[in-house]
């Protein structure tokens, strides 16, 4: 198909989808969740849904910290190992007896030290995002293994570990904090000069150097906040797992950015949402709760999850060309 | 109309995508067709995935089953929500421990003694060519931080410093899981060390991966190669004499009794505590008896 | 008239009085390879409009790029009303009230245009954005400009003379006391640039003193008060306006005489090439028209009238929604560039950037990128062959590069422009479209490039030229064809029609 | 240093010191090689050089075709489970008693099939090549598990699991593989139109098409390379190690796109060669060789990749911005 054709069927279906326009990628994940509780019997059990929330809460939260390095025009590929070396720190920290405040504080400042020895190496070693990430990515699984010696550390602290179980006012702790990193996120990205300083430095560097915007300290901004939310999910996986563990969360990275394309940020950066990854992580972990609740062969979910993720981007794609 | 009375019983393994957990669920869906239980067949995507498995465990409860089988990944991540699980149903678990007092009932290979036979096997290899229990040995591991293999190692290192004190462990390699790595790992080994003179890689796709470097470097005669379970490849390369030994465990019985007992017990009825399925070393020399056979070439349908 | 200069006004009195608000005391810049500025001294007058003229790759661009912070220099100093200053990051400058519209745009292309005009001096509350304040303060300033923009869309999806428009917008609202304008007009129609004319004399009246590069000596004559000559990275002089013509100025930028810029041999019409009958696409509407060999048909209009949708459609970059294409009196079906470029149509783009040039690639293989089936009969690039085509193409255009090696990033707007040209002069077409081909180039080769016009010709091939400079098509078409809103609403022959008739045809007063 | 500076001497590193470029990364590898040579006994053992050219040719590999994609602005996340796959189908080819040449055959048919559904993806629905190869990721490994159950395949065939161990004059026919497969894809990238068609599509794919170039053949052409390249390595795998399994060469595209990177290629398309990942992928595996050799701790080994990536590329940086 030439691009004339796609620009007059783009026409033709402008119509068509301007209906669907509004309700977007929320409209394709409620979508889903009806034609599960066809499906399935327990898929809108008030059990099911907390579980649901709590699945997709965490690779929510990894995703829109990636998705200000995307914005920016970078990658985070370390995200998930943070995620499981900060498990490791805070279990430590915590089985060393000091208080949670302090055994969170600290994590996540670590969290911030790394994200910020990414922005350097972007920054003033000039290293390329994809090279300065992956090799923090293998650096911390092995620091990790190594000051574990390859084994798990239990968490003896209840009230910690209580936390990700918890339900307040009927919703699992574990989306609450969705909320709690979502919110500020929002307004951040959306209300805030830096949001758009974000957009700018992915758009054209070089203009927004020359609008006089700190094009370095957004950089430095933009990985910290990635590898923050990735403490901060550090934090919940060790609380749900009661463990710290170095190799958890392997692969999130993908799963994340994933998330976040599926929510429609651009992998060339400038655009790019809060509610978009989100609605992506839960649309992902919304697949693998229904296949799992209709009994889906392990192998066909796999298969099942690809092809979806093609179609819903598809459609994605094609709405907002009608737009 | 029939399936609709049928009791549910899911079963839930560490990691779908491997050959073990593959017949420990042939096992439990051979269970459900001769007991008439409906098996949903679940798991995570890989042996070190525990929150994958948490969720999938909260998953299975919201489902309302009669019960749950379960081998928990993680000995001390699973416990809380198993205990929390058998608040509703009953948990059966299989293969390996987990921190927790709920479990109705539990039939397990253990890991450690796994190790210990593993030990046993490489000395009584060495023995039989150098004449005793010494020289250079190493372990390789396939993927850090996983609960099963770390026991293993842990088993054979006991069991080296217990009772073969000459032979000497001189490295301790983990992998990630591939088969290449294992087999550029052995290669490197081998040329690092030209008086290796046995291997113990404790599961099967590192043995996959050693075995084949072994056979490459044609040294089956001097270093001697111990793996863990095993698949029609592992059991040519023990005929070859690739593979001096494989510890093989009961993987089909696990699944299938697990699936019995947990049928028992949402019936109410009493069942046994603690079942142990035992794991067996196979040699070239005992491959042909009938009750290692049935083990090494377990009916996936 | 509202003051747009806001946070200048204050300084008027101040700066006039002052004398000098700028100096350049041996300032140079080299890069590895060129030595594009050579130490420079001159100083602007507070309040002055000064125009700075050179050749293509002279270091215009350059000078500007040293007095905004864009670039570190390699010696000599910046002084400012007095005190030597650093300006070493654009951020000093802008704090200064240094803003320059630079020769690329440099704006956001995903930011909408009210997003683009406020970058880095947002409107806040409570430290949140103020969105809409600011749409709507954008949309005052742009209609109290005349500029047809809307604030709110996109920035990437207007033209390029509407973005040149915008950061023109942008920079003479930002408190500015010294605006540089690099090449302001290159895109702009004699309506835009009597816009962009008049905002300039508004700033001058509130005291901003302007620096104004141009390859249009009329322009020059018109605004400034002073000229400098920049040649080969040196300052050969500054003139009072008053004191000089267009000859001297030419003389001094290319250092020999120039007789006449737009060369025009006759040619009888040959067979025509190809006709297009009622043709109708996205942006046009019902256009008909021929093109024969040997001659030039020219396309004048506003922006936006639609000339480059139109001779895109006939490039096979859309579908037309209706009508018809002949060739050679053959209706033929363009679906892509590439049949268009297998009946013998070149097209040189209107958008160097985003439509003609792959930046980050060598000089040479943007040259030849339209002849690689050519240089690789047998499979294989010849290497020999594409360096003789590149460095023929390079030597003709007298492309100013360090070699066809170097990146098409590293040359001066003019020289880039050549390159669009460039690629397809080698071709052998038999239609060429060039879409603003003089975009940015220097007098000296503009009369080159027309040169290279009469030479297609004569050998039988046609041309169709869009110009949003009416002195280029008015002298150089055969036939004159005037746009306005899509429709083609009046034909001239050679000289047939005034300005004045053609500029209003065009408006549609 | 300001961007125009950096361009400028990007533009005279390149064509010019093309040459000297691909020797330094050489003269880097060199260096790593001469102070192993001091480290161990064993490393410049003929034995050794012929192991440590068998472990990098299959990601040397993965990484050339990795790199065509890359340089049309791309990415193929899908090339390791490429690999896995198409190790079982040679595997079963095989076991169904085909003969070698035809099971070979028909493989390389089916990864050219995966390369043009990502091209079709990319180029007809508008899918970003992030999302449809790593859809493909996901389904082709559940493909995979559901065919073989989760089992391997063993290979009985001898002649082709011995072809992986073999010399010819003395060199491991595994690296000549890289060498088959090297040498035309040079020919292509860096002597035929195509290949200046790649870079050109991979800078400004208006531009190229206004330049009469069939960009969309371009991009078909660039993952289906991928693709076949890696399907080959699955051939490789299979032979290698004489099973077929579906979920080996897990995490084998981040080493191709490692290796892609270290060697000079980057991700925003348009730079790249063919010599650059050859040396990316046996620096990686000198590293991982080396460190076995030296019996260095397994988690240790991780954190020196990270830290040795880090290291390799900044001075490859350097250099390039000191030309
Ligand atoms: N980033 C760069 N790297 C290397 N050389 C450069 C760079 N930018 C400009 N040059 C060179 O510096 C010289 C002056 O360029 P400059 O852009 O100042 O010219 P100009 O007078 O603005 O020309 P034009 O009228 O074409 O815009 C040219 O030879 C150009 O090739
Ligand atoms: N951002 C936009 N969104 C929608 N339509 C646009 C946009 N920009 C331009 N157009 C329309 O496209 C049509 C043709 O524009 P085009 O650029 O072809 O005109 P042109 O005569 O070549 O003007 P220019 O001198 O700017 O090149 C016009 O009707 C214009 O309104
Ligand atoms: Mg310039
Ligand atoms: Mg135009």
């Amino acid at each position: 198909m030439s691009e004339s054709e796609e620009i007059k069927k783009a026409a033709l279906s402008r119509g068509r989808f301007n209906m669907l326009f509004g309700l977007t990628l929320l409209g394709l994940l409620l979508l889903l969740w009806v034609a599960l509780g066809f499906a399935t019997t327990s898929f809108w059990s008030a059990n099911n849904i907390s579980n649901l929330l709590r699945q997709g809460a965490m690779i929510a939260i990894l995703a829109i910290g990636q998705t200000f390095v995307i914005i920016t025009g970078g990658i985070d590929l370390s995200v998930g190992a943070i995620t499981g070396f900060t498990s490791v720190i805070v279990a430590l920290l915590l089985q060393s007896g000091l208080p949670i405040w302090a055994a969170v504080i600290l994590t996540l400042m670590l969290g911030a030290g790394i994200g910020i020895f990414h922005a350097f190496g972007i920054v003033q070693l000039g290293l390329p995002p994809f090279i300065i990430t992956l090799a923090t990515l293998t650096s911390l699984r092995g620091i990790g293994l190594l000051i574990t010696n390859g084994a798990t550390i239990s968490i003896t602290n209840d009230t910690f570990t209580e936390f990700s179980r918890n339900d307040f006012l009927g919703i699992p702790n574990l989306f609450w904090m969705v909320i709690v990193v979502g919110l500020p996120a929002w307004v951040l990205l959306h209300h805030s000069r830096f949001g758009r300083y974000l957009y700018a430095v992915g758009s054209n560097a070089e203009a927004a150097r020359l609008s006089g915007i700190n094009v370095k300290g957004i950089i430095y901004l933009a990985y910290t906040i990635s590898a923050v939310c990735a403490s901060f999910v550090g934090l919940l996986l060790a609380a749900r797992i009661g463990i710290g563990n170095a190799t958890q969360a392997e692969g999130w990275e993908l799963q994340a950015i994933a998330s976040s394309v599926i929510g429609g940020t651009s992998l060339f950066g400038a655009v790019g949402s809060v509610h978009g990854p989100l609605l992506g992580a839960f649309i992902l972990a919304t697949i693998n709760n229904g296949a799992n609740l209709m009994n889906v062969n392990s192998f066909w979910q796999r298969i099942i999850t690809g092809v979806l993720i093609i179609v819903i981007v598809y459609f994605d794609q094609l709405r907002r060309r009608g737009r | 109309p029939a399936l609709a009375q049928q009791p549910t019983i899911p079963i839930i393994v560490k990691d779908t995508t491997s050959f073990y957990w593959q017949i420990v669920l042939a096992g439990a869906r051979a269970a459900g067709r001769d007991l008439g239980v409906n098996v949903p067949e679940l798991g995570a995507q890989s042996e070190a995935d525990i929150n994958g498995q948490i969720s999938i465990l909260e998953n299975a409860v919201s489902g309302a089953p009669a019960a749950v089988v379960i081998s928990p990944t993680e000995f001390q991540a699973l416990g809380r929500p198993i205990d929390e699980a058998a608040k509703s149903v009953k948990i059966i678990g299989i293969d390996s421990a987990a921190d927790s007092q709920s479990f109705t009932s539990f039939l397990t290979t253990d890991n450690v003694q796994g190790g210990r036979v593993a030990a046993d096997g490489l000395a009584a290899a060495i023995t039989e060519k150098y004449g005793a229990a010494e020289g250079e040995v190493a372990l390789i591991t396939a993927l850090p931080g996983v609960g099963s293999l770390d026991q293993r190692a842990q088993g054979f290192k006991e069991q080296l410093a217990a009772k073969y004190p000459g032979l000497k462990l001189i490295s301790d390699k983990v992998a990630d899981g591939q088969a290449t790595t294992g087999l550029n790992i052995t290669t490197d080994l081998l040329t690092a060390n030209p008086n290796l003179r046995g291997i113990f890689a404790s599961n099967l796709i590192m043995a996959q991966g050693a075995g084949q470097a072994i056979a490459e470097n044609k040294v089956a005669d001097t270093v001697k190669l111990i793996g863990f379970d095993s698949d029609d490849k592992l059991v040519k390369f023990l005929s070859d004499g690739v593979i001096a030994g494989l510890v093989v465990q009961d993987p089909f019985r696990m699944g299938y009794d697990g699936i019995k007992t947990a049928l028992a017990a949402s019936k109410g009825e009493t069942v046994e505590t603690f079942v142990d399925t035992g794991a067996n070393l196979v040699t070239k020399a005992n491959m042909g008896d009938e009750k290692i056979a049935a083990l090494l070439n377990p009916k996936l349908d | 008239m509202i003051g747009i200069v806001s946070r200048a006004d204050t300084h008027v009195a101040e700066t006039r009085a002052a004398g000098p608000i700028l100096e350049l005391v041996g300032l140079e810049k080299r890069y590895v390879g060129t030595h594009a500025l050579k130490p420079a001294t001159l100083a602007f007058e507070a309040g002055e409009i000064h125009a700075i003229v050179g050749e293509n790759g002279a270091g215009k661009s350059t000078l500007i790029k040293l007095l905004t912070g864009v670039i570190p220099r390699t010696s000599g100093e910046i002084v400012w009303q007095g005190k030597p200053t650093d300006l070493s990051t654009p951020h000093e400058a802008i704090a200064l009230g240094i803003n320059a519209v630079h020769q690329e745009v440099v704006l956001c292309r995903h930011l909408t245009v009210a997003a683009n005009m406020f970058l880095g001096e947002e409107k806040r509350r409570f430290g949140l954005l103020q969105h809409r304040a600011m749409v709507r303060e954008a949309q005052v300033i742009l209609d109290d400009l005349g500029f047809e923009i809307p604030a709110h869309v996109p920035l990437g999806s207007l033209t390029i003379g509407q973005q040149q428009l915008v950061a023109t917008a942008r920079a003479a609202t930002r408190g500015t006391r010294f605006l540089i304008f690099d090449e302001p007009t290159a895109y702009l129609t004699r309506r835009e640039a009597a816009q962009l004319f008049a905002l300039i004399r508004r700033l001058e009246a509130e005291g901003v003193t302007i620096v104004y590069i141009s390859h249009r000596m009329e322009e020059v004559f018109e605004l400034a008060a002073r000229v400098s000559i920049l040649r080969d990275g040196t300052l050969v002089g500054t003139r009072r306006i008053s004191e000089t013509n267009e000859a001297e100025l030419i003389g001094l930028m290319i250092n020999r005489s120039l007789e006449q810029i737009y060369h025009k041999d006759s040619f009888t019409p040959g067979a025509t090439i190809l006709e297009a009958r009622h043709l109708s696409g996205k942006g046009f509407e019902d256009v008909s028209m021929t093109v024969r060999a040997g001659e030039i048909v020219g396309l004048y209009g506003l922006i936006g009238a639609g000339r480059s949708e139109f001779v895109t459609t006939l490039f096979g970059r859309e579908a037309p929604s209706e009508g018809q294409i002949l060739w050679e009196g053959q209706p033929v079906n363009i679906r892509s560039p590439r049949d268009a470029i297998d009946l013998g149509i070149a097209l040189a783009p209107e958008s160097r950037r985003d439509q003609g040039l792959c930046l980050n690639l060598p000089v040479g293989l943007n040259l030849n990128l339209a002849i690689y089936d050519r240089l690789a009969r047998t499979g294989l690039v010849s290497r020999s062959e594409e360096a003789s085509a590149a460095e023929r193409q390079i030597a003709d255009l007298r492309i100013k590069t360090a070699g066809r090696h170097a990146l098409a990033s590293s040359l001066s707007g003019g020289n880039q422009q050549k390159i669009v040209i460039g690629k397809w002069l080698s071709h052998g077409a038999r239609l060429f479209i060039f879409d603003e081909p003089t975009v940015g180039v220097d007098v000296g080769t503009k009369a080159e490039i027309y040169r290279l016009f009469s030479a297609l010709l004569s050998n039988g091939a046609g041309i169709i030229l869009i110009s949003s400079y009416l002195p280029e098509v008015y002298e150089l078409a055969d036939r004159l064809h005037v746009f306005r809103r899509g429709k083609l609403v009046a034909s001239h022959d050679y000289r047939s029609a005034s300005h004045e008739e053609i500029l209003g045809e065009a408006i549609g007063i």
